[in-house]
């Protein structure tokens, strides 16, 4: 099975191809931010938000799009980090901290390990699915949908503010305390259900034969 | 009555409900213990309607006697104070009805009492359909009402399914289906109104006060006539009743015919006249039309059928047009009429499903020219059919006739013509029934049925009881006609013309 | 007198109440009474026939000077149902003159059929239902004599309908039997139809029930006069249908079928004239409509004579008399069609008597002989000699021979026809003619000649006395009845003016002896005797049968009813029958077919299309899914 | 200083290209990707509104946070369905699960 793994000279051109289009995008809309600040559109922090933000775009995207479900795996990496970005911005430094050990450290890796356990090197390309241009044309009227609420939304201004570490603590443990507890069983639920669910176990297979 | 009596009514459908929960813990195979059980109650629920009916008040100005309330749902989002309640209370109209289910199902438990296959569930079933028809009757609060309503109806698809005869997979299907169908309207209306008022409260008397837009009244009354009018077997909604009777069992046809198919006219009166006065002026020539129309094309099709349940049938159709007729007139005389008729037919209709099913039970034959010479092989039988032939005739002295008289009289009153109409139907009526007399009781006595033996004793106690009815509404009609029309007088004042 | 006053007028109810308690208790436990309960019945019968001559006694006390005002001793009433300013209708008892012959009529042709039958039905299956039945019909008859108000007219006048039925079809493993129940009550039924309506339409236009305040509000013109020949018409269709005038006299003849003595009771002299009373009761309406009464004329005159050229060549003893009785009522509708009540109601009272005899004859010819059919009877005269006698008496006063009832009463008829019209008269007379060749005719072929049936003849004999007492009694008032037509009698028993003056209130006929008339009736009466027995005692009656080779064509008619039951039947089964078929094609094909199970079809057919959307692939789901996401968000965008 | 309004934009954004994943996608681990996407997509929107309106109870904040922790649940429970229909019918074309039709 560890044979199916990608070979590091796979990695090598992985990382230079990736490397080479990750820094010709950000090149080229770092310039385009930087005009736009020049003009007076934004704020130094806007450019910051934004070269971060098309990072996370651009990622998602060949996520998306992308045929090499590994590539596409990889990519995904790029909006779930820079999600620990944006939550810095919003002053959440525990929620960055979460996201960063659970999704960059877990998810992906726990993804990875189901790619190298499915044999996805027998089928690397995905089957072109038929409903496509549906789902884009939906996709693209959502999003419109939200944008234009977005816009038109009569947003009050307000400064964001930080939360720190213990009055998240007291919050949880005080006000959230039952949600989390329940959180705690489904978690526990589901490490038993995932446990069974990946089992090899004869015994539940021919009970269900029987039905 | 006073709220007593009240709790009277809500016993009165607690009763079966909770013998059909104690009848789930017993035991199939303690088949005497479940015959005695359910005796008791049947009799004790014929008492309680009995006492109801006697009970009835008439120094009283108020609709609905007996009141009585448990308030379940209230000041909830839509729903407002006192939003929905189990309420109970009854005119004279109801207090009719349920003296009619009170006979019906003690006549029908107790020819029940010989059916093998399964007997504790039927009477299960079979008493949750009691529960809820005795609480439609009793019903003040819409949404119980329909409830109730449909509870009444659901059983009966496992009643006919289960035990029914012939073809009776298609019979409780297409049963279902319309009734279902028709229920639909109902519910809507009943939304409806229950918007239209913006009381946010299902209560009857309640929403009865509240003045509706006529064209809102005009739009909605149909819904709730051919909903309610799909159950009363109305033209042309009417196509389930000969199937569904043909393929029901013996007590199920007694219960539907004779009290089921009543719903569906009490129904009209209590949505659609009371609440929607001026639509039931405005669609009241047209049920009459419907109504002669379903009178006619019964009794005509019943000419021509040999199955005796479907003659049966096609004759409920009949006489249920007779009612429909009675209801579109709009006058006390009409209505008063139409609710006797629903007795009337009830009580007769009761009587001939139970007579058919005592033969049929024997034979497990219903076709009329397969018989001969029955009044010699089966005298008393012949002479119990002979008495709900004679009363669904329309012979005076007879129950049927009152009822008739009555609604032939409101319709003269209009339309001389459509009266002459009717006053012909119960001619053709006499000819379909004579017809099958002279084939089936008449003539030589056919050996093919010699084994056939005359009604046992349990049958006959129960025809007995049906018989006697017959003849006490068509002899002394008074206590009905009494109840029935006061009622009308306080309640329906859209019909005081 | 003082035994007789105990039953007033008031308790005419009496009459009613006392035959149901018979007829309940000998219905229910007649099989374990002695003598099945006979016994009963007749008790019920001798109560009856006191009751009335008791009322007739308390009524006559009412009578004063050349009239009977109708007062509240001859009223009894109470509310049957009662809807406070909406519907009254009463159980009323009225008391008149036309009441009080009738109650003579039926008590008294009631309480001989009741003995007769003891006799007669010794030893049927059954025995004790004939007997609660007869006690039934005469609860019921009672009623319909002695009621008020036209809704209890419609009850016991359907009731007598109900008794009839039964009786008719008490043979009923005969389907002879069944059918011709089944024939009667249908046809009378269609009569009852156009009475309820009548009945209707006269509430309708009045709000009430009560005979004499509608006879008050028709005299004070409330009714419009055209909506008043309709409901009048409608009534007298009643009295059509239940009278079996033309064109529903079809059921009387095949009403045979019945016990004989049930057919001197009911279809001789008691229910088949509720339609001469009910029309006499209402005579001071349809006095007021010329249309309505010149119909009821016509009807009458029609009957009178189809029937009479049927009874002509009928084979059957009992159908010959049907026929006859048919005939007879036709008369009695002509007089009233000419306005004289007294006529009718004096042609009732005296029919009842001779023709009830007639049948009770004829039923004891058949119970000796087994035989109904003339052709297999023959000189019984001494073999049976107080039938013979009787019999003879019967037939003689049918055919209108003096001094027999029958001619006094035939005799007023045609009196008054004669004023009315020599057209109606004539035919009349045509009538009588008849009338009296066919009764000759009877008496010869049973009587006389030699027996065609040497087994019948053989096994004939003297029926026992219980049977012939009633004859002969019937057969003294078919004699005497007549004479009640003389002033002296009626004086004899209180009444100024005699038969006539009781029973016409309004304008009191007193009988005058008209010698014209009187002379032609007796001559044309005793030409048909002649003619009869000119044809039918010579030479085994050869020439009554070349007489009928004569004119095959018309002898078939005759013979074939004018194919009036032949249309009925072909009319019942192509068309009515036909139409049971359209519409049952109908409701099974359109209704049925398509319209129910066809549209659980088309919902089936969509289910069965519309399930290849459920295509089991999750992505589908999800885009489905994200179509109704993408429509709620597009109505909140539009809402907010 | 960053208004609000660039947050919401950006998330519309992932969640538009989640959603299009989510339908396009055949192989079952790329619509769990897709899903991952979109879940973080929300979880910027709590974070926003939370930090910006609701400071004194942060519940955007706690939600997001539960967000995380139900996704990996979510994402650990999906593997497991997904090897488990792996190993019956060796595929994970979530097109060829299509045993729920008609």
């Amino acid at each position: 099975m560890l044979s199916k793994v990608p070979l590091p000279q796979q990695f090598d051109r992985l990382i230079v191809t990736g490397g080479i289009v990750t820094s010709v995008f950000v090149i080229l809309i770092l310039t385009i931010l930087l005009i736009l600040k020049f003009v007076g559109f934004i704020s130094y922090t806007e450019v910051f938000f934004w070269l971060i933000s098309s990072g996370m775009i651009i990622g998602a995207l060949a996520s998306v799009f992308l045929k090499n479900i590994v590539h596409a795996v990889f990519s995904l990496l790029a909006p779930l980090l820079g999600i620990v970005a944006i939550y810095l911005f919003l002053g959440s430094e525990f929620l960055a901290l979460a996201q960063l050990l659970i999704y960059g450290g877990g998810v992906v890796i726990l993804l990875l390990f189901a790619l190298m356990m499915t044999d996805v090197q027998d089928n690397p390309v995905v089957i072109d699915g038929s409903q496509k241009p549906v789902g884009f044309i939906i996709a693209v009227l959502i999003g419109f949908v939200l944008l234009y609420s977005i816009f038109t939304a009569d947003i009050e201004i307000a400064t964001p503010s930080s939360l720190s570490l213990a009055d998240l603590g007291s919050n949880i443990f005080t006000q959230f305390l039952i949600p989390f507890l329940l959180l705690g069983i489904l978690l526990d639920i589901a490490l038993t259900g995932a446990l069974l669910n990946g089992k090899k176990h004869k015994n539940l297979q021919s009970s269900d034969s029987d039905e | 009555m006073n709220e007593i009596d009240g709790m009277l009514l809500v016993s009165l459908f607690l009763i079966p409900l909770l013998s059909a929960v104690f009848l789930m813990l017993v035991p199939s195979r303690e088949r005497s213990f479940i015959i005695g059980f359910t005796g008791l109650s049947s009799f004790v629920m014929f008492i309680f309607s009995l006492y109801i009916f006697l009970s009835y008040d008439f120094s009283s100005t108020d609709q609905f006697q007996g009141i009585f309330a448990i308030p379940w749902v209230s000041d909830i989002g839509i729903i407002g104070l006192n939003g929905i309640q189990l309420k109970v209370g009854i005119d004279g109209i109801a207090a009719a009805m349920i003296l009619l289910t009170g006979i019906v199902i003690l006549a029908g438990t107790i020819v029940s009492w010989k059916i093998t296959y399964r007997i504790k569930d039927f009477f299960i079933l079979l008493y949750i359909l009691v529960a809820g028809v005795f609480g439609t009757f009793a019903m003040l609060d819409l949404f119980f009402w329909f409830l109730l309503y449909e509870t009444a109806l659901l059983p009966m698809y496992l009643l006919i399914g289960v035990w029914g005869s012939t073809r009776k997979e298609y019979g409780a299907m297409k049963l279902m289906m319309m009734l279902v169908a028709g229920s639909i309207l109902i519910f809507s209306a009943i939304f409806m109104i229950f918007t239209e008022a913006q009381l946010g409260s299902f209560d009857l008397e309640l929403l009865a006060t509240v003045d509706y837009n006529r064209n809102f009244q005009i739009l909605v009354f149909p819904l709730i006539a051919i909903g309610c009018g799909t159950l009363g077997a109305m033209f042309p909604f009417h196509a389930w009743s000969p199937d569904g009777h043909a393929s029901a069992p013996t007590a199920v046809s007694m219960l539907h015919a004779g009290v089921l198919m009543k719903l569906g006219a009490f129904g009209i009166i209590r949505l659609g006249f009371q609440l929607l006065p001026e639509g039931a002026a405005y669609w009241g020539p047209g049920l009459m039309f419907l109504g002669i129309v379903a009178a006619l094309y019964g009794a005509v099709s019943a000419l021509k059928q040999t199955d005796l349940k479907l003659m049966t049938g096609f004759s409920s159709i009949s006489h249920m047009g007779y009612v429909f007729l009675g209801l579109g007139t709009y006058t006390v005389i009409g209505i008063s009429g139409a609710v006797l008729q629903m007795f009337a037919h009830g009580v007769m209709t009761a009587l001939f499903f139970l007579l058919i099913g005592a033969m049929y039970d024997q034979s497990h034959n219903r076709d009329i020219p397969n018989f001969s010479g029955l009044a010699t092989k089966m005298p008393v039988w012949s002479i119990f059919f002979v008495i709900a032939g004679l009363a669904s005739l329309g012979l005076p002295g007879l129950s049927g006739f009152v009822a008739e008289l009555h609604i032939f009289i409101g319709v003269f009153q209009a339309y001389p013509i459509i009266g002459g109409l009717a006053v012909l139907t119960a001619a053709i009526t006499a000819t379909y029934l004579l017809r099958m007399f002279s084939t089936m009781f008449f003539g030589p006595v056919s050996s093919k049925w010699d084994k056939l033996n005359d009604m046992t004793y349990l049958e006959r106690v129960s025809a007995t009881i049906l018989a006697l009815s017959i003849l006490f509404l068509g002899l002394w009609p008074s206590p009905w006609i009494d109840r029935i029309a006061d009622s009308i007088q306080i309640g329906i004042p859209g019909a005081l013309m | 007198m003082g035994l007789f006053s105990v039953i007033g007028m008031q308790q005419a109810w009496l009459l009613t109440i006392v035959p149901i308690f018979g007829f309940l208790i000998v219905a229910l436990f007649g099989k374990r009474i002695p003598r099945q309960g006979d016994w009963i019945i007749a008790a019920v019968g001798i109560f009856c026939l006191f009751a009335s001559i008791s009322i007739i006694a308390d009524f006559q006390s009412f009578f004063h000077g050349h009239g009977f005002e109708p007062n509240g001793a001859n009223v009894l009433s109470f509310e049957w149902i009662n809807i406070p300013n909406y519907l009254l209708i009463e159980y009323s008892t009225f008391v008149d003159s036309i009441t009080i012959v009738m109650l003579f009529v039926v008590s008294l042709v009631g309480l001989m059929v009741v003995i007769y039958s003891i006799g007669y039905m010794q030893g049927e299956v059954r025995y004790h239902w004939y007997f609660s039945l007869l006690a039934f019909f005469l609860a019921a008859m009672f009623t319909l004599v002695t009621t008020g108000n036209l809704l209890q007219l419609y009850l016991a006048w359907e009731a007598v309908g109900l008794g009839s039925y039964l009786l008719i079809g008490f043979y009923w493993e005969k389907q002879s039997a069944a059918e011709a129940a089944k024939k009667a009550f249908i046809t009378t039924r269609i009569g009852d139809v156009g009475l309820l309506i009548g009945i209707l339409l006269l509430w309708r236009a009045s709000g009430t029930f009560d005979i004499q305040t509608i006879i008050g509000l028709a005299e004070a013109s409330y009714f419009d006069s055209t909506y008043l020949t309709i409901s009048m018409i409608f009534l007298f269709f009643g009295a059509v249908g239940k009278s079996a005038q033309f064109p529903l006299h079809v059921w009387l003849p095949d009403a045979m079928e019945g016990p004989t003595p049930v057919s001197a009771l009911i279809h001789a002299a008691t229910m088949v004239v509720a339609g001469v009373y009910l029309v006499s009761r209402m005579l001071p309406i349809y006095e007021l409509i010329p249309v309505a009464q010149n119909l009821i004329l016509i009807i009458g005159l029609i009957t009178a004579l189809l029937a009479a050229t049927m009874g002509l060549v009928s084979q059957d003893i009992k159908r010959v008399l049907a026929y006859s009785t048919v005939s007879q009522l036709g008369y009695m509708f002509v007089a009233l069609g000419v306005g004289s009540l007294s006529a009718a109601m004096f042609h009732l009272f005296t029919h009842a008597f001779f023709k009830a005899l007639l049948f009770l004859g004829s039923g004891s010819v058949i119970h000796a002989t087994h035989k109904q059919e003339i052709s297999s009877l023959g000189a019984l005269k001494n073999k049976m000699p107080i039938t013979f006698l009787t019999f003879t008496i019967g037939a003689l006063s049918l055919a209108g021979i003096p001094p027999l009832a029958g001619f006094w009463s035939k005799d007023e008829i045609l009196l008054y026809t004669g004023e009315f019209g020599s057209v109606f008269y004539g035919l009349l007379l045509f009538a009588a003619l008849l009338t009296a060749i066919y009764s000759t005719r009877l008496v010869i072929m049973i009587f006389f000649g030699k027996p065609k049936d040497s087994e019948a003849y053989e096994h004939a004999h003297e029926s026992p006395k219980i049977m012939n007492i009633p004859l002969i009694i019937l057969a003294i008032f078919a004699t005497v009845s007549g004479f009640f037509i003389f002033p002296f009698v009626g004086q004899l028993f209180g009444f100024d003016d005699g038969f006539m003056g009781i029973v016409y209130l309004y304008h009191p006929h007193v009988f005058h002896l008209e010698f014209t008339t009187m002379i032609t009736a007796i001559s044309i009466s005793l030409l048909g005797v002649l003619l009869g027995y000119f044809y039918w005692f010579y030479e085994d009656g050869r020439r009554a049968n070349n007489a009928s080779k004569w004119a095959p064509e018309i002898y078939n008619l005759f013979l074939n009813k004018y194919y009036i039951d032949n249309f009925y039947q072909a009319f019942i089964n192509k068309f009515v029958l036909g139409l049971a078929s359209i519409i049952a094609w109908f409701d099974d094909k359109i209704v049925n077919r398509s319209g129910i199970d066809g549209s659980a079809q088309i919902l089936n057919y969509v289910g069965y299309r519309l399930k290849f959307l459920q295509t089991g692939k999750i992505p589908n789901y999800v885009l489905m899914m994200s179509v109704g996401i993408l429509l709620f968000s597009f109505i909140l965008l539009i809402n907010y | 200083m960053i208004p609000l309004e660039n947050f919401l934009i950006l998330s519309s954004i992932l969640f538009c290209i989640g959603f299009y994943g989510v339908l396009s996608r055949k192989n079952a681990i790329l619509i769990l990707i897709s899903v991952e996407l979109m879940l973080a997509a929300v979880g910027i929107n709590f974070v926003a509104f939370s930090s910006f309106y609701d400071t004194e109870r942060y519940s955007g904040h706690i939600f997001a946070l539960f967000v995380v922790a139900i996704a990996a649940a979510e994402v650990g429970l999906a593997l497991g369905i997904i090897i488990r229909l792996f190993r019956e019918r060796k595929t994970i074309n979530i097109d060829e699960a299509n045993e729920l039709k008609w």
